[in-house]
């Protein structure tokens, strides 16, 4: 039997193990140290791309033929046609193969799987999103989709706190410079410590976060980056006003099916593969410590 | 054989060191709950030692525990625990000082064919049952019945066999997670950088598995038989450990765990070892 | 409704499937039963209590092929998507703890959102004859966490020996279909109440008062009692792996030059490999964590995600575990093992 | 498989060869710019020492590969003096336990060759392709992608 995709129908109704075909269209070195990548895809059958329908916040199973699969927050926002992107760390077995790879090459993809960030909770809120180093993908597919002229309108003020280690380890960089002249977005970058020929904020992004975010009033903050970076984040956020159900996070775990079966990626009774990725903090605060 | 005797000593003496805080934790048996196995016990209260018991479902070899305890133990050992304990020692993966040693000799039964070292051959006191002492060096002359029995097998019979075995594992990794001489962070088997096997139960990764578990041992197997009795499987592991054991014995004259100023065979070489590599292989000379 | 059947009629009828059907039956192995293709004419049961592997085996099997796939440099390749090799089958000689596995597993693999299409063209495709229990086996705990070894639960059809006979009921639609015809016959009334009898000796906790228990009297996540349960324990897979409840898997390649398969196969919860993130980051980095994930998983987290215990008290981790960790001696020490029952 | 196919397969026949930097795989070197013939089944793994050879390299080659010929300095000549002499032992007990479970004493050979020995080497490999070619099919450890 030849792949169901070929016969053009959503085959994650179908069997969802087998991926779709992408080809990588571009590779975007995000870092000098050439450890950051985005890969830029598209559907090798233009047809699938109908039954590819994702909400930023969630995520894919990408693989290397050969190698394996690993999951990622999707970079790309569904207002983005054509394309689905990743940002992709090179740490392990499947990224470091993913990062040999070259514009052409074919990968694997599976999803979209997993929930994403409330969107619906969103609308008519001001928005904080606070961000740190790599993490920021799945946001900036959310910023990305906010700022559509049809969705702008939907939410009220955007404060976006971004921060890495230093200028050269944040992403997207093109992109910030456009956003940065908006005035519908407020746009704070930082870095944690202060170097040449950087004018902007220096400081990590709790103590940010403290500066910049007064109001916790009608506001719902997303947050994601390292758990560091999260756990100095949250008393920050409370202590503005923010209540835990106002609080939302995207975490991480390994997985392998992405579907809730696999039963490694569980914190207490929930799967992160497919009750998250993304959680209330008053969600997490329910559950066991073990992530 | 259960001797009360022997077991009371054994118990007063852990009872002491607890009492006199000499060590934190007693590594040894309590009864189990399954006929004919008695279950691996950490005793840090003294009022506990008397549910210790040294008797025959005492066969899995204790040494494992002593490699992740941080607390400052005791461990009752008979004579493959003991071995063990050697190589661990000579392989600087636990400290001689750290560690009280109660010897007794093997409380098992039906002992494993041939051994010749139920009396601990390292200990701090050693409980004495009247068992007979042997002062052992080498044992190499050692004869192991299986591999003798199996090489009258023709190359094809054996190989079939092999695959049979191997082809019962369901790669629970019981085997090597039980052996002292398995202490490896990461093990090969389960590498992902590169990753060496599959992580199926596919023949030819089950096969190197196991013949790769057997080299890697080899030199150090102290023949305790923990590996097959752990197998859920029942896969012939002694089999493969018997055959190095042989070998490492009649090339290097060599045998684990017995001295403690041992140089294990695999660390260490002479100019004039044999090379019947070379010979079988067709090579020259 | 009870059915019966005598003894040689049932083996001349299950002969008889072997026509169209690959009939699976305990068959006595040096290391204990294994499901086999059935050969021969006999059934060997002497001192047959379960088997040795769980028959999850048949519908999850240790591992098998997802897809397959052939990619070459600047090339689309193609995938293939593995079309299931299953045949129709009978599974006969099933313990009721084991078809209550299934029923279990369905609702893993068989989700409302998700559905795995290599288990579910099995499942589709089995015909299950379990063999109720007269006899315990020693390390059977079935009836103390409230199942019934007399259960027809998840089983097409139950037989339960009696005499030269077998007394059997059905356990869903197709189990009644086969049953309601030649060579079954329905069950006398005599029969009938041999049958209760038999079956009043069920469980002697009911399911809902294990749950209840295990759902609420389970200590706190960082109580100092899991420190003491996991110091004997070797973290090695057999619990998992001989589990009939235990459906961890791990998703994996095999490949040669430019062909190649992603295959599945069973994972545990005991390896410290099961959670090591790339980064090198590991949530239950020691054999503490990982025996409360096991766990908190059979008996609280599976309860709070499906509403029933993922353990079926088939005992095979008991009596396998080569360091005799004992679940039902860690659920006394938890406290949720009813304190009057024995071990 | 039919007679044609059979040969086709001998052809084909891949044998891996775990060279040392300094000696064997010098030899190699040699034995090409003397251009002496041997047979193109070789695989030549270049590796510091033969004592860098884990006997698990020899048993994953043969997952892909026919046979297995790893060689290094002569005992005594090793460039960081014992590491074919430690390697030796290794291989003693790797081959025993080959030939225990019954895998063909051809398929997996050990050698020590200098730099010099180009002349050599290239023989070694003939005479190793020959042997290998007589040998049956090798079922890479019963293991096939396509099972």
């Amino acid at each position: 039997m030849t792949c169901s995709c070929e016969s053009g129908h959503n085959h994650n109704q179908v069997n969802p193990y087998v991926p779709y075909r992408m080809k990588i269209k571009d590779v975007i070195i995000e870092n000098p140290e050439k450890d950051l990548k985005t890969f830029i895809l598209n559907f090798l059958n233009p047809e699938e791309e109908k039954s590819f329908t994702y909400i930023p916040g969630q995520f894919a199973e990408v693989s290397v033929f050969g190698v394996g699969e690993a999951p990622f927050g999707i970079a790309s926002s569904p207002t983005e046609k054509g394309v689905v992107s990743f940002t992709v760390k090179k740490l392990g077995q499947v990224t470091s193969s993913l990062h040999m790879l070259e514009k052409g090459d074919v990968i694997g993809l599976r999803g979209p799987l997993g929930n994403s960030w409330p969107i619906e909770k969103l609308v008519n809120k001001n928005l904080v999103i606070i961000s740190g180093g790599f993490a920021f993908t799945t946001l900036r597919s959310f910023l990305y989709y906010a700022l559509d002229p049809e969705n702008r309108k939907l939410f009220k003020n955007i404060t976006v706190v971004y921060g890495a280690r230093n200028p050269d380890q944040l992403l997207y960089k093109a992109e910030l410079s456009e956003w940065s002249k908006r005035d519908d977005l407020d746009l704070k970058l930082t870095i944690d410590r202060g170097v040449e020929g950087w004018n902007g904020i220096v400081g990590f992004v709790p103590a940010v976060t403290e500066q910049v975010v007064k109001e916790a009033s009608n506001t719902v903050a997303l947050v994601c980056g390292p758990p560091v970076m999260i756990k100095f984040t949250i008393p920050v956020l409370k202590k503005i006003g923010f209540t835990p159900d106002d609080i939302y996070t995207s975490l991480e775990m390994k997985m392998k099916c992405g579907i809730g079966m696999c039963g490694r990626c569980n914190i207490g009774s929930k799967f992160v593969c497919k009750d998250g990725p993304v959680f209330s903090l008053k969600e997490l605060e329910e559950l066991p410590a073990e992530y | 054989m259960t001797d009360t005797n022997t077991l009371s000593k054994i118990q007063e003496k852990a009872r002491r060191l607890l009492e006199d805080g000499k060590v934190e934790v007693v590594i040894g048996f309590a009864a189990g709950t399954v006929p004919g196995k008695s279950t691996p016990s950490f005793i840090s209260a003294k009022e506990d030692c008397e549910s210790l018991v040294w008797d025959n479902g005492c066969s899995l070899n204790l040494a494992k525990y002593v490699l992740k305890e941080k607390r400052k133990a005791a461990i009752i050992v008979k004579g493959c625990d003991s071995r063990s304990l050697v190589n661990l020692i000579t392989e600087n993966q636990i400290k001689r000082e750290n560690l009280y040693i109660i010897g007794a000799a093997c409380p098992l039964s039906a002992s494993c064919a041939g051994c010749q070292v139920k009396v601990p051959v390292i200990y701090d006191e050693l409980i004495e049952d009247g068992s007979e002492i042997r002062e052992v060096s080498t044992i190499a002359e050692r004869r192991y019945d299986d591999v003798l029995e199996f090489e009258k097998l023709s190359a094809e019979e054996r190989k079939a066999y092999v695959y049979g075995e191997v082809s019962k594992c369901i790669r629970c990794y019981a085997c090597r997670n039980v052996c002292p001489a398995c202490y490896c962070k990461e093990c090969f088997a389960e590498k992902s950088l590169p990753q060496w096997i599959g992580k199926t139960t596919d023949i030819g990764d089950n096969l190197i598995f196991h013949l790769i578990r057997a080299l890697h041992v080899a030199g150090r197997c102290v023949d305790c038989g923990s590996c097959q009795r752990a197998c859920p499987m029942g896969v012939n592991l002694r089999l493969l450990n018997h055959k190095l054991l042989m070998e490492v014995g009649s090339l290097y004259q060599f045998e684990a765990g017995l001295k403690e100023d041992q140089i294990l065979p695999l660390n260490t070489y002479q100019y004039d070892d044999p090379q019947p590599f070379l010979a079988k292989g067709g090579g020259h000379e | 409704m009870i059915y019966q059947i005598r003894k040689d009629d049932f083996l001349s009828w299950l002969k008889k499937q072997r026509e169209g059907k690959k009939v699976l039956v305990p068959t006595r192995k040096e290391e204990g039963y294994l499901f086999l293709p059935w050969v021969g004419d006999e059934l060997d049961l002497r001192e047959y209590t379960n088997t040795l592997k769980p028959v999850k085996d048949v519908f999850f099997p240790q591992w098998e092929t997802l897809i397959r796939y052939r990619v070459e440099k600047e090339k689309s390749g193609e995938i293939v998507e593995e079309t299931s090799r299953t045949e129709p089958l009978i599974l006969f000689g099933v313990r009721p703890c084991d078809a209550k596995s299934i029923k279990l597993l369905d609702n893993v693999f068989d989700g409302e959102k998700y559905k795995d299409p290599y288990y579910c063209q099995r499942r589709k495709n089995t015909l299950i004859i379990s063999l109720g229990c007269r006899e315990l086996g020693p390390t059977c705990f079935c009836q103390n966490i409230g199942i019934n070894p007399l259960s027809s639960e998840g089983s097409d059809i139950l037989l339960v020996e009696f005499e030269d006979r077998y007394l059997a009921q059905s356990g869903s639609d197709t189990g009644l279909e086969i049953l309601e015809q030649a060579p079954f016959t329905p069950a006398e009334s005599k029969e009938q109440k041999i049958f209760d009898e038999l079956n009043g000796n069920p469980a002697r906790l009911n399911e809902a008062e294990f749950r209840s228990l295990a759902l609420n009297n389970m200590p706190d996540f960082n109580d100092s009692v899991w420190e003491k349960l996991y110091q004997k324990c070797l973290n090695c897979g057999i619990c998992t792996y001989l589990c009939p409840t235990c459906h961890c898997f791990d998703i994996s390649e095999m490949t040669l030059d430019s062909e190649g398969k992603r295959v599945r196969s069973w994972d545990s919860c005991m390896y410290s490999s099961f959670t090591l993130h790339g980064s090198g980051h590991n949530p239950r980095p020691t054999g503490k964590e990982r025996i409360r994930q096991r766990i908190m998983h059979k008996f609280n987290y599976f309860p709070q995600n499906y509403g029933v215990i993922a353990c079926v008290g088939c005992g095979r981790c008991v009596a396998e575990c080569p360091v005799n960790f004992d679940v039902r001696e860690a659920l006394k020490l938890l406290g949720v093992w009813k304190d009057d029952l024995q071990l | 498989m039919n007679a044609k196919d059979e040969m086709d397969a001998k052809d084909d026949r891949k044998i891996v060869a775990f060279l040392c930097n300094w000696c064997s795989y010098a030899g190699a070197d040699l034995a090409g710019i003397s251009r002496f013939q041997y047979p193109p089944n070789i695989r030549v793994v270049r590796v510091p020492c033969s004592g860098r050879v884990d006997p698990l390299f020899i048993l994953i080659a043969l997952k892909n590969a026919d046979a297995v010929l790893t060689s290094g300095c002569h005992p005594g000549d090793c460039h960081y003096t014992s590491g074919n002499l430690v390697a030796r032992r290794k291989f003693s007990l790797l081959k025993s336990l080959l030939d225990f479970v019954g895998v063909e004493p051809e398929r997996v050979q050990f050698d020590w060759i200098s730099a010099a020995e180009g002349n050599r080497f290239a023989a070694r490999i003939n005479t190793l392709t020959d042997q290998v070619s007589k040998l049956g099919v090798w079922d890479r450890w019963g293991s096939v992608v396509d099972d």
